[in-house]
């Protein structure tokens, strides 16, 4: 992270443009452009299989798209892998918990922190003086902005693959802001909650996003339009591929071809009011 | 009081198609010296061990040994005796093995290792000189060119490829030209490869330096895909199971024996056929092979040095040396084997071969070979331990 | 609720994980022959092992039914294998969205009508019947389904479970990920295979509002017990599930997430 | 010249065999995603019973035929035994199952039948060979080819047409999830392993007439391996295609790279060409590629 | 299975205590015990059979702490540790019997400590090259890599070309007093004990620490989730790759200590059989478990053993025994690992797992 240049809130934090990506017959992603400032929330919308998911990996540098190039603080990181992305400050979490299951909530979160860690394998080896005190530091860390702000402290300890889905969702939120990105992409957070642990997350994401400490700028995808329309500062709408409208969350629910495409007619909120 | 004697068989390894024969010979000789008297009146314990031709298992079973307070061990294949030959001389440890290995023979480096036969690299040279003589006059290119000589063996085993530098030093002697090495496992079933390559090279006459399974294998793999060439076969290659199992391939395939073969008319060959029944009904006397009568010879040669010693009043491993195996000099032990002579500076018994040929499934004696006759000046140094 | 025997009853089950992890202890439900009922509880209340010990997949995660018994229409189920109990005709439609990813999205399909007694045409109209609540699989039919969205792969799955015909369907979180549009589509599907194919549903979701108003009768778990049930006009007038299931203020409006309060609001009923 | 055709002949001929043994892995593993490490050990069993019904007098082909029902009851049994209870559990674990199981098969082998070579008494194929020109074939390779041909057109047939093929794909692709919609898992399972037992059996029995028969042929069980790899874990053609392959390369491999590298390079090249061939396909030419989707 | 529940009425207080190794007394005072067991009691009471037992032991440990590293904490399936057994075994050998050490190392007793260092390393070398294909190869297609290491190292380098140096045929006699470690000559199953009890202590704790730090951690995230451990920042081919050099490292150590058991080494102490029982006694002990290791060894080990006892005084009354013994063994050896997993799929560490939970929630375990 120390690498790259800091820069101001409001400024553009990535930027894609024109990203095409195909696999075979099918276009995923045909010529998307975005532009997310730092500091706010940005949500992409759509209907299944629109290629959300899909550009986020391209984000995070799972894919890599065909035509079109992604900026991340002004440089180009197209070719960049996705560790090193990560080095960058890109973090996120997946739309299927993608959690270490045979790891502790504690291990997951640590693991998060993997790149601010210094110590080296015979340093681990020993594990005296300094990658004992690295150790204690980051746990310091951790108990206190993370697993304070998420609440499980009762279950730091667990394997993860043994609790409830709910909470290895929060896990891998957990996992994902205790590497202190910059960006954070939010792939389906809410899925499978229900409504108050709908609440908690929802919290918890502007949370990370208001708060000094924090400070991450977001990048969300969700079907639940309650919370995308309640916290986003700009929403985009995929269909098929193509980003059919882009604007703030009170443009995009009056829009009719959003309204036809994805969110159905009879009521706005369709998944929770 | 009784003597403890430790032997290492291999009845299920790669060897066991030989080795199990062995066994049972090593254990049906023990009872027999043991009916006889024993050793001076002290009966034989025999602490036999199956150890399957692995090197490592010889190694525990070498250790269980000296716990079990064994003043000699019968031992079988190359690669264990050798491994192990540094710490037996080391803990002055006789050490009697099947395996005939010419790197044996030196006392000044391997005292303690003996045996009753000409080495394999003594055989070798035979068999290569026999077909040599008898064989090679009646080819149709005789005169016309040199013969080829290839060699068809598993590099990787200390006892195949023991003769090899030897047999290829007699054939350079003979005027042989020399083919490429061909490997074959002791467990192979298929050499189509190998024949293939040898083909190429269209040799006269072909080494095979493995035991009876792997060149029955061979030969028949041979036959099927026309090789044209004629077989010297090493000892352990060599015996009543090969017709049976290679059928015609086996027909004119020459080698070395280095005692009678089972149940023929030799001295002493009537206590080894009753013992065999005796001991191990189960096994019809047609099954049998020569290994029995090798390992009584093993066994027989062994007890004449146990007894020398005994008589000596020590039976410790340098007196059992010393006293007993170098003080025998042409001492016969009878079922076709030389008679036998160990001397202080040279460990092979003898230098004469007898060279067989199968014909219609039976053994017959092509030549006797004196090594020792022919090339005196080698055998007595040049020779000496490889 | 529907007349007769129900076909679906569980009697003071106890589960344990691994032997010593007990996660559902004295539970008791009922779903009458033809009904739907709904399974409502908050993240790790034990709702899919419930499920999976119903279905016998609880062995198959070391877990196991440890007290009490599970019958189904009179036959006691809790000792019998999975795969029998799916003949019986019980089928789960387990959450994650297990599909056969290296499958096509037809061939997944068509697994599922496996147990079917090999009918040509029947399979093809229960693909049809697939493929006209779900047209986006039609579209990705010959797709690898371990390729395609997390949305699609749950209509995989959900529609995989269509192309059985049990008696019983137990599903976990049929909505989960979907688009707006098709989370009505999928309720509208499981009230017509209620009410045309006469199968009966053990329905968990999150979605309290739509389960409610589908399912006549809803339970309410907590750790591992049932702490409320009633009939879905009770529930939905309860002031606890209004607030924690619904999300719906004392006054009765929707309350902004921006605005939910700060400090910690959980509630825990008394177990 | 000459030698060059006469390998690549004898290649293809051996390697109909391989892929008969190889279909045995495919099978098993296609349906449970398990490698059967004691797929050498069932081909010896196959061998070792022909050969002990055609030393009792049986007809060749009866007595192959016999063999084949004791490998189906055989395959029935040690599913039923052994991996019935292993259903649900780790991969791995059941892996080091069929490794217990081939020491289990093959001492219980060598202590029926030991470990000396046996051959076909009287020899079912003549030992005389064919001669296409210069090219000598032996006759037992010619016929064994046929042999393993016709039976493998009839097991691929078998897996295509018959509704269990695909059960046998999803319960290998999400075990739970197969359970979960009702297939038997138990029965795929004790299928694949009847049909695996038969195929190596049939393969062993082949291979042992080559040049007789010892504890070497479970070797070349495993030296399969490789053809399987080659046409991917989960591939019936392509187990077909790698055994070939294989024999040819292991042939040529003989004949020729031998003289540079002397010592057993016959057997180890399989291994080392297919550990590069996997850089570049790393799911062998037709198999199952893990799918990576978040 | 990493979990443990505390027993009721402990807590921590800070940080450091909840990372401490020894979290209770009891616990500190049952590794003192532990200790003086295994440093006294042990070699004690024991005779050189039973310390030859556990000197195997030992070695089983060693082994297999590589294999469970890269198959238990690291996902990638390994049936080819024993090649990198044998690189340490025939590396250390060579540099013992041949390299000309000056004559002073000789003297300090430095000549053999220094080989056991340089043979790891060796080892660790040789087994990131077998490791690189799995920067591509993933699951059971390892497993022909990895089986292409075993048989190209062993059957092919080893036995065709490294053991004919010398022209020794085929095995390195190491007579005795070949070996020396500072002013001890190993000549005595009771040195060897010694020596190896050291040096599985120095592996365990080693291994253990790095698993609870950066580099183990980043191993069992690969062994979890690769994909979400790529997209965390850890770049997965460097730790495969450093997961295979440690494997292989530790390998080696097994493998050059080995050598000091034994009067000669040959290609035949590492055949294919090793590598799978390595990953048998992985397996038995429970993969992802460091004590599983341990326990895993100890139970392949005396099961051997104890066949082997049975047999041996039976024969004098079947003598038919002792031919077929090893068919016997083998089958037997084999049922036993069949049996012993249908019965226990997860290991004796998940049992133990289970058994400590029972009892630190006993008795208000709920
Ligand atoms: N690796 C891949 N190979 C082939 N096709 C792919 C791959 N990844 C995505 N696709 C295709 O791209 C399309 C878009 O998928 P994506 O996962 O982005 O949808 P989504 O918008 O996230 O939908 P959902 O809301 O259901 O998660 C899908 O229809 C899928 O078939
Ligand atoms: N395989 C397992 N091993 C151990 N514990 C488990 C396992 N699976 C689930 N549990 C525990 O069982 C409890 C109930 O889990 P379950 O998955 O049934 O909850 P749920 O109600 O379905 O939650 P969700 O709404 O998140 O799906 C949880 O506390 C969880 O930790
Ligand atoms: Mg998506
Ligand atoms: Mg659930």
């Amino acid at each position: 992270m120390s690498a790259s240049k800091e820069i101001k809130s409001g400024d553009v934090l990535l930027e894609l443009d024109g990203i095409q990506m195909s696999f075979g017959r099918v276009c995923a992603l045909d010529g998307i452009s975005i532009k997310i400032k730092k500091g706010e929330i940005h949500s992409v919308i759509g209907p299944n299989g629109a290629g959300k998911t899909v550009m986020m990996n391209c984000i995070s540098g799972l894919y890599n798209p065909q035509k079109g190039s992604i900026h991340y603080k002004g440089e180009r990181i197209n070719h960049l892998k996705p560790h090193d992305r990560a080095k960058l400050g890109i973090a996120r979490t997946f739309q299927k918990v993608e959690v270490f299951g045979g790891m502790t909530v504690l291990d997951n979160i640590r693991l998060g922190r993997h790149i601010h860690y210094k110590s080296g394998i015979l340093s681990g080896a020993v594990y005296l003086g300094k990658t004992a005190k690295e150790e204690m530091e980051h746990r310091k860390f951790i108990e206190e902005e993370i697993i304070d702000l998420l609440e499980i402290e009762h279950i730091r300890d667990k394997p993860v693959g043994m609790l409830p889905y709910g909470l290895q969702k929060r896990v891998e939120l957990g996992r994902a802001i205790a590497l202190e990105p910059e960006l954070l992409i939010l792939d389906e957070p809410l899925a499978g909650l229900n409504i108050e642990e709908v609440e908690d997350m929802a919290r918890f994401i502007l949370d990370i996003n208001q708060e000094k400490r924090w400070k991450i700028t977001c990048l969300l995808v969700e079907h639940d339009m309650g919370v995308v329309m309640d916290i986003s500062d700009n929403v985009y709408v995929l269909n098929f591929g193509n980003m059919i409208v882009d604007g703030t969350p009170e443009a995009v629910q009056k829009n009719p071809v959003v309204i036809k495409a994805y969110l159905g007619e009879e009521d706005l909120y369709a998944t929770r009011k | 009081a009784t003597i403890s004697v430790g032997a290492l068989n291999d009845m299920t390894g790669a060897t066991s198609d030989v080795g199990r024969d062995y066994a049972l010979g090593i254990a049906e000789a023990i009872h027999y010296v043991n009916d006889t008297g024993g050793i001076n009146g002290k009966q034989i314990k025999l602490h036999q061990f199956d150890y399957g031709y692995r090197v490592p298992e010889a190694l525990t079973k070498y250790k269980l040994f000296q716990r079990l307070g064994v003043v000699a061990v019968l031992g079988w294949g190359t690669g264990d005796t050798e491994a192990l030959s540094p710490t037996v001389t080391k803990d002055k440890m006789p050490y009697v093995s099947a395996s005939y290995s010419g790197h044996l023979t030196d006392p000044k480096k391997t005292p303690y290792n003996l045996f009753f036969a000409s080495d394999y690299s003594t055989n070798a040279r035979a068999a290569l000189t026999a077909w040599f003589d008898k064989k090679w006059p009646k080819h149709k290119d005789y005169g016309k060119r040199k013969p080829r000589f290839a060699s068809s063996y598993m590099f990787a085993s200390p006892y195949a490829s023991a003769p090899i530098k030897a047999i290829k030093d007699q054939a350079g002697i003979l005027g042989f030209d020399i083919g490429p090495d061909q490997d074959v496992s002791l467990f192979a079933i298929d050499t189509k490869s190998q024949n293939l390559a040898l083909k190429n090279f269209k040799p006269d006459v072909v080494w095979h330096g493995n035991t009876t399974m792997s060149v029955s294998a061979t030969l028949r793999d041979a036959y099927s895909l026309d090789l044209g060439a004629d077989h010297i076969i090493d000892n352990w290659g060599y015996d009543e199971n090969l017709p049976k199992l290679a059928a015609k391939a086996a027909e004119g395939a020459m080698g070395p024996a280095v005692c009678a073969f089972f149940g023929e008319k030799v001295p002493g060959m009537d206590k080894v056929v009753a013992y065999a029944k005796k001991y191990n009904p189960g096994i019809p006397a047609n099954k049998r092979l020569i290994r029995t009568v090798q390992a009584w010879a093993d066994v027989l040669i062994l007890r004449e040095a146990l007894m020398r010693a005994d008589k000596a009043g020590k039976l410790d491993g340098e007196s059992i040396l010393k006293l007993g195996f170098e003080t025998m000099n042409n001492f016969e032990i009878g079922l076709g084997a030389p008679p036998v002579t160990f001397t202080a500076t040279d460990h092979r018994v003898t230098s004469v071969v007898p060279v067989y040929e199968i014909k219609n499934g039976k053994f017959q004696l092509v030549e006797k070979v004196d090594l020792k006759g022919r090339w005196p000046e080698k055998w007595a140094k040049e020779w000496m331990g490889w | 609720m529907s007349t007769g025997e129900p076909i679906l009853k569980i009697n003071n089950i106890e589960v344990k994980y691994h032997e010593v992890i007990l996660v559902i202890k004295g539970f008791s439900i009922e779903v009458p022959n033809g009904g739907i009922v709904a399974l409502l509880g908050a993240n790790g209340a034990g709702k899919s092992t419930t499920l999976k010990a119903i279905s016998g997949l609880l062995n198959h995660e070391d877990g196991k039914v440890t007290d009490g018994s599970i019958e189904f229409m009179g036959v006691r189920i809790d000792r019998m294998k999975a795969e029998k109990i799916a003949k019986m005709g019980i089928v789960q439609v387990i959450e994650g969205r297990k599909v056969f990813e290296h499958l096509t999205v037809e061939e997944n399909l068509k697994v599922g009508a496996h147990m079917r007694k090999k009918n040509g045409r029947d399979i093809k109209d229960s693909l049809e019947m697939v493929y006209h609540y779900f047209p986006r699989l039609r579209e990705k039919r010959t797709e690898t389904a371990g390729f395609i969205s997390g949305g699609e792969q749950q209509m995989t799955v959900v529609g995989r479970a269509l192309m059985t015909t049990p008696k019983l369907i137990l599903l976990d979180e049929p909505s989960m990920g979907l688009a707006p549009l098709l989370i009505h589509e999928i309720f509208d599907i499981v009230t017509r295979l209620n009410k045309e194919e006469n199968i009966s549903i053990l329905l968990v979701e999150q979605n309290a509002k739509l389960a409610l108003s589908i399912a006549p009768y809803a339970y309410v778990m907590e750790n591992g017990r049932v702490v409320m049930d009633d009939t879905s006009e009770k529930l939905r007038e309860n002031p606890d599930i209004k607030d924690f299931y619904l999300g719906l203020t004392d006054v009765g409006g929707r309350k902004n997430f921006r605005d939910v309060k700060h400090y910690k609001r959980r509630k825990r009923w008394i177990t | 010249m000459e030698l060059f055709f006469m390998t690549i002949t004898t290649g293809v001929m051996v390697g109909g065999i391989y892929a008969l043994i190889a279909l045995g892995w495919v099978l098993i593993y296609k349906c449970s995603g398990v490698l059967n490490l004691a797929m050498g050990e069932l081909t010896l069993i196959g061998a070792y019973v022909s050969l002990a019904f055609y030393s009792m007098g049986v007809p060749f082909i009866p007595a192959l035929l016999l063999s084949l029902a004791v490998g189906f009851i055989l395959g029935i049994l040690t599913e039923r035994i052994f991996l019935d209870k292993l259903i649900g559990e780790p991969v791995l674990t059941v892996i080091m199952v069929t490794v217990g199981l081939s020491f289990f098969f093959k001492g219980i082998v060598e202590l029926i039948w030991s470990t000396d070579t046996r051959v076909f008494e009287p020899p079912v194929f003549p030992l005389e060979p064919f001669r296409f020109g210069p090219i000598v074939v032996g006759q037992v390779y010619l016929w064994s080819f046929v042999a393993a041909i016709i039976l493998l057109v009839i097991f691929v047939c078998f897996f295509k047409y018959t509704r269990w093929g695909l059960a046998m794909q999803a319960t290998a692709d999400d075990e739970m999830a197969a359970l979960s919609i009702g297939i038997s898992a138990r029965f795929v399972y004790a299928a694949a392993w009847a049909i695996a037992f038969m195929a190596a059996g049939v393969g062993g029995t082949l291979l042992g007439n080559i040049n007789g028969l010892n504890i070497s042929v479970g070797y070349m069980g495993l030296l399969v391996l490789p053809a399987v790899v080659l046409g991917g874990l989960n591939s019936v053609p392509g187990a077909i295609v790698g055994g070939i392959a294989i024999g040819v390369m292991q042939n040529l491999c003989g004949a020729y790279l031998d003289q540079y590298f002397p010592g057993a390079v016959k057997e180890i090249a399989p291994f080392a060409f297919m550990a590069i061939f996997l850089l570049f396909k790393p799911y062998g030419l037709w198999g199952w590629e893990r799918i990576e989707r978040v | 299975m990493a979990t443990t529940f505390l027993p009721c009425g402990v807590y921590h207080e800070n940080y450091k205590q909840d990372q401490a190794w020894w979290q209770t007394k009891f616990i500190k005072s049952k590794m003192f015990l532990l200790f003086i067991s295994l440093f006294f009691i042990i070699p004690w009471i024991s005779d050189t059979y039973w310390l030859s037992i556990a000197n195997l032991i030992g070695y089983t440990v060693l082994g297999a702490l590589g294999v469970q590293l890269l198959i238990g904490f690291c996902g990638q399936v390994t049936l080819g540790h024993a090649a990198f057994l044998a690189v340490g075994a025939y590396v250390s050998t060579l540099l013992v019997l041949e390299f000309p050490w000056p004559a002073l190392l000789v003297e300090w007793g430095l000549a053999y400590p220094l080989s056991i260092l340089i043979s790891a390393i060796a080892a660790g070398f040789w087994c990131v090259l077998f490791g690189l294909p799995s920067a591509r190869v993933k699951g059971f297609y390892l497993i022909l890599t990895t089986m292409a290491a075993q048989f190209i190292t062993v059957d092919f380098v080893i036995t065709q070309y490294v053991s004919q140096i010398g022209g020794r045929g085929q095995a390195f006699s190491l007579p005795p007093g070949t070996i020396k470690v500072g002013p001890w000559v190993i000549d005595s199953d009771i040195k060897v004990y010694y020596m190896m009890i050291v040096l599985v202590i120095l592996c365990v704790v080693g291994l253990v620490n790095l698993l609870r730090s950066r580099v183990g951690r980043a191993w069992v995230a690969i062994r979890d989730n690769d994909i979400s451990a790529e997209v965390m920042g850890i770049n997965i081919i460097k730790y495969k790759l450093l997961a295979f050099f440690v494997a292989g490292f530790i390998g080696g150590i097994a493998g050059a200590v080995w050598i000091s058991n034994l009067a000669a080494i040959s290609p035949e102490h590492f055949p294919w059989f090793l590598s799978l029982w390595l990953v048998g006694v992985v397996l038995i002990g429970g993969a992802g478990s460091i004590h599983g290791t341990i326990f895993g060894s100890i139970f392949m080990v005396v099961v051997m053993e104890l066949l082997q006892m049975a047999v041996i005084p039976l024969a004098d009354t079947y003598p038919k025994l002792l031919v077929d013994f090893l068919f016997i063994k083998e089958s037997a050896f084999g049922l036993a690992i069949c049996v012993f997993l249908i019965f226990e799929p997860n290991g004796l560490a998940y049992r133990w797992w289970q058994a400590k939970n029972y009892f630190n929630l006993w008795p208000f375990s709920y």
